[in-house]
């Protein structure tokens, strides 16, 4: 089941490495049934997952499949070492509450991306082949319970992405993608190192090896004490855990390694952008969670406040940023660096509450940030610009798209009855109510103002008022003696056209439903996290 | 679940209903669907009708309270603190009944007369779905049981306002109008939204009634100050909806909408949200917190009052008028007169109302010229809309036999008491602001209906640079497709417009309220909503020590005579002077036994009767005052108000220049924070960029980066130690000079130089 | 006194030495490639001395044969470089070692 | 003064030569080899056709059946003590037999020859010759036998390197690489003749026990160990013995380029591993040095500055070629932190490098040498656009450099992993060594990176959709080499276990 959810766009990918390139709908239409297939097999995954099964660390008897589900496990490698036993490697999959809404996430992204690809008409062939590559490696990321499957997968997402943001990407692209693999990659070599330690730390209980099983390094009672990463080798823990966590706060993006993500943004082709913002960045975070905090919890807890102070700083100093924007793309992107600061924040309050939200954010972030991009990129299509003060009065010339827009602003500036306020509200009721957090959440809560304060005022500058004298369209009289505009060289339908509402149309009622019943989400998550703040509490780790 | 429990949620899901159908098809549908939308609301008027005659007609009693809710959010069993859920409910309790028909009311009416006012506007169906959906929302606010709904719906409301405020989003003031509004509102949130936090990390609930149990059981671990930080910050969300100062500043602007609109959200119902907030956490506010409302309420309503008195635009005296009235109502939150204030709520919510849809009349009659130095002469053209508009303005204004006066009055009442009760000094500002503005107000309002309805038409008058106005007359009427005022004659409104305009001035008489046209204490209102018992106690009279659970017979003193008339109240005098100790004992015995009374309130509520009559012969004294300085001013001419305005000109522009709130704001926080922006902005591409990116500049003039990528990968390169990187790369390939006999030396120095190292290595 | 009138180990050593030392000086300051290359003989050649006076102090013929073989390998290796020194000459018309240089960063 | 030995000592030292004879086939298959190429190149002069490189294919894949053969005979020494037979030497008999067959077939692909040279002549049978060199170097337990093997490589790389007599490059990289060359095997005959001194022994093993049982004079051990060192760390390339490599490694011809990265890289670290296990003395403990010298800080400065060295100068290089020659002084570097822990781990993980590193570098040479057919360059800004002109050749590069960065899923990363594994296994000890090769690795990713950037996200200068195809057996190769590549990363256990059987090295015990 999650292999083949896994392994289906690659399959897509050697089927189209098939077909002629010639052939331009037939890559296309071959990707989107992938996409769709894994749209069905994440909901038959959803549909059979339970969630009272709470995950995070192994079940009763120490047995993965107990808490986990959809759990494949099989030996891939086993390398015999020597002196040094064998070095043994599990192609382990599985999901619980955390990772499972994360498939859905991506299975939806991506499924969406690929119908905002259908643009691209540069080397499709090419194009489709790297895409579904990625879209597998980052389903893989999700899935994977082997550290070093986990790793692999992780590195396998770079070049895609290098090359889809370098080859169909804006004019400046070269410098955006090697800034972003660059970037990427100094984050996740450390991660190699850290592995291997871990690797060299932990035992399986069930067999006695070494094992990269995350789920055996999550339980504590599996390191060995005098080992380099084992209970006693303090001060080479704290750093394993630096270093793991730069490297996934790399791809959160947290401030200040976040330069990379606003280039990306700009340049990268919307499709893309919409992978980046909407499932790429939350391998950051998921990393933290299924990784960085349960495998070093007590420098996780030395360490909350830090995180916390991060998350306001990306929160407040996103927003700010996001103000002073000109270009409609980099706002959103700012935007994202603001709103991944609310997890971060829920995060390092370590509580249930905070927790919750901040996967929940991370959810709902995917699935308005996708819609904010595929807004973006509807107007850039047709104006070939994106300077917000290029616009002025739309909402009297396309209606639909306006709405949609004042839909998704809405909703990522926090509106009560869409998703995305949900997930703030529990990530600030979570850092108020745990002690360390309390005064950086107080800070934080500026962030709701600033928030609003640049979505509303780029909705006015672009929507609202009346056309300004050197906007990228034209007034025209039409025959029914209303005002229309029209756009140079655009051939298609002013306002949104059926393609673009078959993306955006779902996302809207996604964010309206889990606005008003979050708990199809929320169930899933509860168990899980539960477990996840006990593995983490100080409570737990002193009996250890 | 309680049959009016299905009902309220009948009517508070009829206007979503509203919404829904109007913004999906009101194209499609005749009449782009108003009917529906006056039709939905003519249904949940009738249902909550029937649920104020059933709560306050049939079960007279001051204590009734139903209450229902579901879990919405279930966390699971939550380490540390146990199965965790988040619950959504709803209450009923008399002033939910009575807002309910309030809102009802008074939205029904509006829609009546929309159905007038924005005939023929090209988003008219449009419109009345904004208006469901701001109906959904204010009903959700009046009926939740938890902090955490009502900040749902408060947010909601502002969405509302603010798609209203915005409706002619073609008018660049208006959508300045909605951002500001929206914003505003927002900063307000931020505060109630962090003393909702404060509350649900002790109690990890938001339900009023488990965080009021909990209070009173002594179960809040932070210190006191906390508890007041909590109850300042709560009154911060009301601070933005109400208007209070410093916040007030988006209402008036709020009057770029529709003037309905105004009527409805920015003067009866909304704006009165805040208020009615303030109410629901009365009891958990410490006396500190109460002292910081009674002065923001006071300042509110004086400064508010003095810029209504130069405004010239009709709404804009109106607005002022109603941020005025708010800082009344809040000031009797702050001074404890708990039942008045929202007597005044309610009053207001008519009369105000009254006067926005006659001032609307007025506009539209004029083809919306909105100035009144160039009105003058209408009563005799638009007689029904002088009678309403004339009462209403006495209403606001406090004269006897209206019910503005006995709210008004009741709420001065309290202020004098509190005054005493607080130990005079300082405190004794708050009657007195109050009472100043009371005169102001009838000054201003006797201005209004002066240069309203008496005198000559002055149209004319009208200087020709004064275009803008005109020209928004212009564009709005194109907005206006329909002609039905094609000829330039002023006439009076239609039925539909009319209707609302008796039914409200009807509603702004003193026998609605009261059989005592001198004392709404004796009314219905103020037996049904007396003042509860708080769950901070308080252990002596004097401000600032709380004592959280105050154990029963410590205060059996006070609490027994109390007890006695609990059984029967609205009974006797005693009874009424006791009605708040009586109302404590209900409530008591409601949370489960535990009686707690406080000795303060008490004393507050003595003294504000004592003080009763006093404040009529004050307050009736300044109103007359007011209203006669008007006469002198307008009518007899013997002050001409041009010649006093230049001769107290600093003042005068002062007063006309909102006290330079706007000003000073776009001086501070707006262009600050876009300040800020920019700085931080231009600090992420060049600072942090460049830290990170290493220092690119050098490196690009290290020469051998020549091409464009080389720069930009450099760049990209050097994310992390680049400049080193690069410049030991450059140097180190000095090395490579091509003369193998360099190399050969190379070697042999390399092998000297590991000797050497070994060698020293070797000695020490 | 008697160290220096009787010939011991000490001698071949320091006089290896001295040849390597020339040898490596040749390698690095001659011009001309012939020159070099005797330079490079010359450390062979040190070293050869070496075998020679060890194997004779130690008994034992091994340094005798490593030393035979290195002068058949040094013998091969001037064939070959001589070969490729013409071949150079004919190209850049001149064997001077310090001139060669179009391969450089 | 040497007594004659006495007839019966004869027939005992020609009993055992012909006992060691035995041992001894594949060089003596490989040398006949070398001769028939010399005569068919007699018989056939002048004609150009493939009967050499066919000839020699053919012979050096029939080498591998003789190698076969000798897994079932016990590792053990011969030719009185010469010449060794071990699980370790056998694994670089086919590594070197291998890229021998690879040169030759890179060789046939690449078409400068028939531009620069008229006939291939002796050209396979020097290769063959160098085959049968490193192969006495991989196995030779003698300094004697070191030397002569290692100057029969050398000799036959340099007139490689020189092949192509009227190009100035290639004879200027030879005459560097000969007064190179033979200054640093000079320097480490003279070391050879000190440690004869101390000893008295030429047999490495001897020469340990030795050590071990009388002791040293440090300094003078210090000494001779650094002029052997010179030797090896001039094959092996590495910091600071690396100048003449960028020079050769350009001016040589591609596949003589591939070659010499490759196996003659591996064959002086055959030698670098056994004379360090052996001959150099340790104890018990791999970290730990019983005799107060730590060997181990000399390879350590070596590979730390290899690193550091090769990336950082290759983000300057503009010729393919010459960027590739950096890349491999780098990866000497990682090669060596194998060598450093002197484990048995650590000599599986060095081996394990050494297979990727062979089918990374050979395939990224080979690509190269393909594109400059078409393009005649081996410049940066002539690769523009070729990923589309291109398309298998640019995406087999793609995956070679990936691979050599060290990134999965591919065999370059396998190699990275067993490396850095190696050395935590030692705990923290060696972590800053790892912390450094993974900063240098993410430095190296720009520099391949350029490669791919150029020939995909740049437009080629003069725009022409002509799509070249290099022929289907290039194109088999390059595909093989591939799937290879990216097989070898995803399922390394038979690479790991082939290394972890070969890491038996006779004579010592690793941990």
């Amino acid at each position: 089941m999650l292999s083949l959810i896994v392994f289906l766009p690659i399959i897509a990918g050697l089927v189209i490495l098939a077909v002629p390139s010639s052939q331009k709908q037939i890559i296309r239409i071959v990707s989107l049934l992938a996409a769709l297939a894994q749209g069905v097999l994440a909901v038959l995954i959803w549909r059979g997952y339970d969630p009272a099964l709470p995950g995070i660390t192994a079940g009763p008897g120490g047995s993965p499949l107990g808490s986990f589900q959809f759990v494949e496990k099989v030996p891939w490698i086993s390398l015999n070492l020597g002196g040094f036993g064998s070095l043994n490697i599990e192609y382990f999959l599985g999901v619980d509450g955390i990772s499972i809404t994360m498939v859905i996430l991506t299975a939806l992204v991506s499924a969406i991306g690929v119908l905002s690809s259908w643009t691209i008409q540069k080397q499709v062939k090419g194009y489709f082949i790297l895409y579904n590559l990625l879209a597998s490696a980052m389903m893989g990321c999700f899935v994977a319970l082997d550290f070093f499957l986990f790793y692999v997968f992780w590195e396998v997402m770079l070049l895609p992405m290098y090359f889809l943001i370098g080859i169909w990407g804006g004019p400046n692209r070269e410098y955006a993608a090697i800034k972003f693999f660059l970037y990427t990659l100094f984050g996740s070599v450390f991660m190699l190192l850290v592995m291997i330690g871990l690797y060299f730390s932990v035992i399986d209980p069930v067999t006695g090896n070494h094992t990269f099983s995350l789920v055996a390094m999550a339980s504590q009672e599996n390191y060995i004490k005098d080992a380099i990463l084992g209970p006693d080798n303090v001060m080479w823990r704290y750093i394993a855990f630096i270093v793991l966590f730069i490297g996934f706060a790399i791809k959160v993006p947290m401030f200040p390694f976040h330069t990379w993500l606003p280039d990306a943004h700009v340049e990268a082709p919307t499709p893309i952008s919409v992978i980046l913002a909407g499932v790429l960045l939350k391998l950051g975070t998921y990393g933290m969670i299924r990784i960085n905090f349960p495998l070093f919890p007590e420098v996780f807890h030395a360490s909350m406040y830090v995180i916390g102070i991060f998350g306001a700083i990306n929160i407040i100093y996103g927003a700010f940023c996001a103000l002073a924007q000109q270009d409609l793309k980099k706002m959103v992107a700012y935007s994202s660096i603001s709103h991944m600061g609310y997890v971060l924040l829920g995060l390092a309050a370590g509580n249930s509450e905070g927790m919750v939200g901040a996967l929940y954010q991370m959810f709902n972030h995917g699935t308005i940030t996708a819609m904010l991009f595929l807004l973006v990129g509807v107007i850039y299509d047709r104006a070939h610009t994106r300077q917000i003060d290029k616009f002025g009065g739309l909402a009297s010339y396309m209606p639909v798209y306006a709405a949609l827009v004042t839909v998704a602003w809405f909703a990522s500036l926090g509106l009560p009855g869409l998703s995305g306020f949900i997930s703030e509200a529990l990530v600030f009721v979570g850092a108020f109510s745990s002690e360390t957090t309390r005064p950086i959440a107080i800070v934080s809560v500026l962030g709701i103002v600033f928030g609003a304060a640049y979505l509303l005022w780029s909705l006015q500058r672009m929507f609202l008022g009346k056309r300004k004298a050197d906007a990228a369209y034209d007034l025209e009289i039409g025959a029914d003696g209303h005002e229309h505009i029209h756009f140079h060289d655009w051939k298609g339908k002013l306002d949104l056209d059926g393609r673009e509402l078959a993306m955006l149309v779902p996302l809207v009622l996604i964010t309206i439903f889990l606005g008003i019943y979050p708990m199809p989400v929320l169930g899933m998550l509860t168990s899980s996290i539960n477990k996840l703040v006990q593995v983490l509490s100080p409570v737990v780790m002193s009996q250890m | 679940m309680h049959s009016l429990i299905q009902l309220s949620i009948v009517v508070l899901l009829l206007p979503l209903l509203s919404f829904v159908i109007l913004i999906f098809f009101n194209r499609r549908l005749p009449r782009r669907g108003d009917f529906i939308g006056v039709g939905i609301l003519g249904t949940a008027f009738g249902i909550s009708a029937y649920i104020f005659w059933s709560v306050i007609v049939q079960t007279y009693d001051p204590a009734f309270r139903i209450a229902w809710d579901f879990t919405w959010i279930d966390l699971g069993n939550v380490p540390g603190v146990g199965p965790l859920q988040i619950k959504m409910g709803i209450v009923i309790d008399n002033l939910t009944a009575i807002m309910l028909a309030m809102v009802t009311l008074i939205s029904l009416l509006v829609h009546l007369y929309s159905t007038g006012y924005m005939a023929g506007d090209k988003n008219y169906g449009r419109y009345f779905a904004f208006l469901g959906i701001f109906t959904f929302s204010m009903l959700g606010i009046v009926l939740s049981d938890n902090l955490f709904a009502i900040y749902i719906f408060w947010e909601l409301v502002g969405l509302s306002s603010y798609l209203l405020i915005g409706f002619f989003f073609e008018k660049d003031s208006a959508a300045d109008a909605q951002k500001k509004a929206f914003l505003a509102n927002r900063v307000g949130d931020i505060g109630m939204w962090l003393g909702i936090l404060i509350l649900y990390s002790q109690f990890h609930t938001f339900s009023f009634e488990q965080i009021y149990a909990n209070l009173a059981a002594g179960k809040f671990a932070l210190s006191n100050a906390w508890l007041t930080a909590a109850g300042i910050l709560l009154f911060m969300g009301c601070v933005g909806k109400s208007a209070q100062f410093p916040l007030h500043i988006w209402l008036p602007d709020a009057m770029e909408g529709p003037t309905p609109v105004s009527a409805l959200i920015h003067a009866a119902t909304m704006v009165a949200a805040g208020v009615y907030f303030v109410a629901r956490i009365f009891v958990m506010l410490t006396p500190d917190a109460l002292h910081v409302i009674a002065f923001i309420g006071a300042c509110t309503a004086f400064m508010a009052a003095t810029i209504a008195i130069t405004q010239n635009d009709i709404k804009r005296v109106l607005a002022y008028s109603t941020v005025s009235q708010l800082g009344y109502m809040v000031l009797g939150l702050g001074v404890g007169a708990y039942s008045a204030s929202l007597f005044h709520l309610v009053t207001h919510a008519f009369f105000k109302a009254c006067l926005f849809l006659g001032s609307g009349a007025i506009i539209h009659a004029m083809h919306h010229e909105q100035d009144m130095r160039w009105m003058g002469g209408l009563r005799k053209h638009m007689p029904w809309t002088f009678a309403t508009f004339t009462l209403a303005t006495l209403a606001l204004a406090g004269l006897p036999l209206t019910s503005g006066f006995l709210s008004k009055d009741a709420i001065l009442a309290g202020a004098i008491g509190f005054a005493k009760v607080e130990g005079g000094g300082i405190f004794y500002l708050i009657p007195v602001l109050g009472f100043f503005s009371a005169m102001l107000t009838a000054f201003y309002m006797g201005r209004q209906i002066w240069l309203v309805f008496f005198g000559e038409s002055r149209t004319h008058l009208k200087p020709a640079d004064n275009h803008h106005a005109d020209h928004h007359a212009h564009d709005n009427h194109a907005v206006h497709g329909d002609d039905h005022h094609a000829d330039h004659g002023v006439h009076e409104v239609s039925w539909n417009m009319r209707a609302p305009l008796v039914i409200l001035a009807a509603l702004s008489v003193f026998a609605v309220y009261s059989p005592d046209p001198l004392d709404g204490a004796k009314g219905w209102f103020m037996k049904m909503i007396p003042t509860p018992a708080t769950v901070v106690g308080e252990a002596n009279p004097q401000k600032g020590a709380l004592l959280a659970a105050t154990p029963a017979p410590h205060l059996a003193g006070i609490v027994s005579p109390s007890e006695v008339v609990a059984s029967h109240p609205a009974a006797e005098p005693v009874a009424e002077e006791h009605g708040v100790a009586s109302a404590a004992a209900g409530h008591g015995e409601e949370k489960g036994g535990h009686v707690y009374s406080d000795p303060r309130q008490a004393e507050i509520v003595h003294a504000g009767h004592a003080a009763h009559y006093t404040a009529i012969y004050i307050s009736s004294i300044m109103v007359v005052l007011g209203i006669g300085m008007a006469f002198v001013v307008y009518v007899f001419r013997i002050i001409d108000p041009e010649k006093t305005a230049q001769a107290i000109r600093p003042l005068y522009l002062f007063s006309l220049n909102k006290w330079y709130w706007d000003e000073i704001y776009e001086a501070t926080f707006i262009k600050g924070s876009i300040v800020l922006s920019k700085i931080l902005s231009w600090f992420d591409t060049n600072v942090v960029d460049g830290i990170v990116n290493g220092v690119a500049l050098l490196v690009r003039k290290f020469a051998f980066a020549n091409n464009s990528f080389d720069k930009y990968v450099v760049d990209g390169m050097v994310n992390f130690t680049a400049f080193t990187v690069n410049t030991t790369g450059a140097v180190l390939r000095k090395l490579q000079t091509g003369k193998v006999q360099t190399y050969v030396a190379m070697l042999i120095l390399a092998i000297f130089g590991y000797f050497v190292f070994y060698f020293t290595r070797l000695i020490y | 006194m008697e160290q220096l009138t009787t010939i011991g180990l000490n001698h071949y050593l320091t006089i290896s030495a001295i040849l390597l030392s020339l040898g490596l000086f040749a390698v690095m300051t001659r011009k001309n490639a012939i020159v070099v290359l005797m330079g490079v003989e010359l450390i062979l050649n040190a070293a050869n001395i070496n075998f020679l006076a060890f194997s004779k102090y130690n008994g034992g013929m091994e340094g005798v044969m490593f030393a035979l073989f290195v002068i058949v390998i040094a013998a091969a290796e001037a064939a070959i470089a001589l070969a490729i020194v013409i071949n150079i000459f004919k190209i850049f018309k001149s064997v001077d070692v310090s001139s060669i240089d179009s391969m450089k960063e | 003064m040497f007594e004659l030995p006495s007839g019966a000592e004869i027939q005992g030292i020609i009993a055992s030569l012909k006992a060691s004879v035995g041992f001894f086939i594949p060089e003596i298959y490989l040398s006949v080899l070398f001769m028939l190429l010399i005569l068919i190149d007699l018989v056939a002069k002048g004609r150009k056709n493939n009967l050499l490189s066919i000839t020699t294919l053919l012979g050096l894949a029939g080498s591998i059946f003789f190698i076969y053969q000798q897994h079932s005979m016990p590792p053990g020494e011969f030719f009185f003590g010469m010449y060794v037979l071990d699980e370790f030497a056998l694994f670089f008999k086919y590594f070197f037999v291998l890229s021998g067959i690879l040169a030759v077939i890179v060789t046939m692909a690449d078409e400068q020859f028939d531009r620069e040279v008229k006939s291939m002549g002796e050209y396979y049978a020097l290769i063959v010759a160098m085959v049968i060199g490193m192969i006495m170097m991989a196995s030779s337990a003698d300094l004697l036998m070191i030397f002569l093997s290692m100057e029969l490589v050398s000799f036959t790389a340099y007139i490689l390197t020189g092949y192509f007599k009227r190009n100035s490059r290639s004879s200027e990289a030879a005459l560097k690489y000969l007064v190179y060359g033979a200054v640093s095997s000079g320097l480490m005959v003279y070391g050879f003749s000190l440690i004869f001194g101390l000893t008295a022994q030429t047999n490495l093993i001897k020469i340990s026990t030795e050590l071990a049982t009388h002791g040293y004079d440090p300094l003078l051990m210090i000494l001779l160990t650094l002029l052997i060192l010179a030797g090896f760390g001039y094959k092996i390339g590495a910091v600071p013995f690396h100048f003449w490599s960028p020079d050769v490694y350009e001016g040589a011809p591609t596949p003589i380029t591939a070659y010499l990265s490759v196996a003659s890289k591996a064959a002086g670290f055959a030698l670098l591993m056994r004379f360090f296990y052996i001959a150099v003395p340790h104890g018990g403990q791999p970290y730990e040095d019983i005799l107060g010298i730590d060997w181990r800080s000399l390879l350590i400065i070596l590979s730390v500055a290899s690193m550091i060295y090769g990336n950082v100068v290759a983000l300057w290089q503009k010729n393919v070629k010459r960027l590739l020659a950096y890349s491999s002084i780098a990866h000497a570097g990682y090669l060596i932190l194998g060598i450093i822990v002197m484990d048995k781990f650590g000599t599986q993980a060095t081996l394990i490098y050494l297979l990727s590193y062979f089918l990374m570098n050979f395939g990224a040479f080979f690509v190269v040498i393909l594109i400059a057919n078409k393009t005649g360059s081996e410049n940066l800004d002539d690769y523009r656009g070729l990923g589309k002109k291109m398309p298998l050749a640019g995406a087999a590069l793609t995956v070679f450099l990936v691979s050599l960065v060290g990134l999965p899923p591919t065999v370059g990363f396998i190699g990275k992993l067993m490396i850095f594994s190696a050395l935590l296994t030692k705990g923290s000890l060696y972590i800053w060594l790892a912390l450094i090769g993974i900063m240098t690795s993410v430095i190296s990713l720009y520099y391949y990176m350029l490669i791919p950037l150029n020939m995909y996200l740049r437009e080629s200068k003069q725009p022409d959709d002509t799509t070249f195809n290099p022929g289907m057996p290039a194109q088999i190769l390059m595909v093989v080499l591939m799937v290879l590549t990216l097989y070898f990363g995803l399922f390394f256990t038979p690479l790991s276990d082939f290394a972890e059987y070969s890491s038996a090295m006779f004579g010592i015990v690793l941990q």
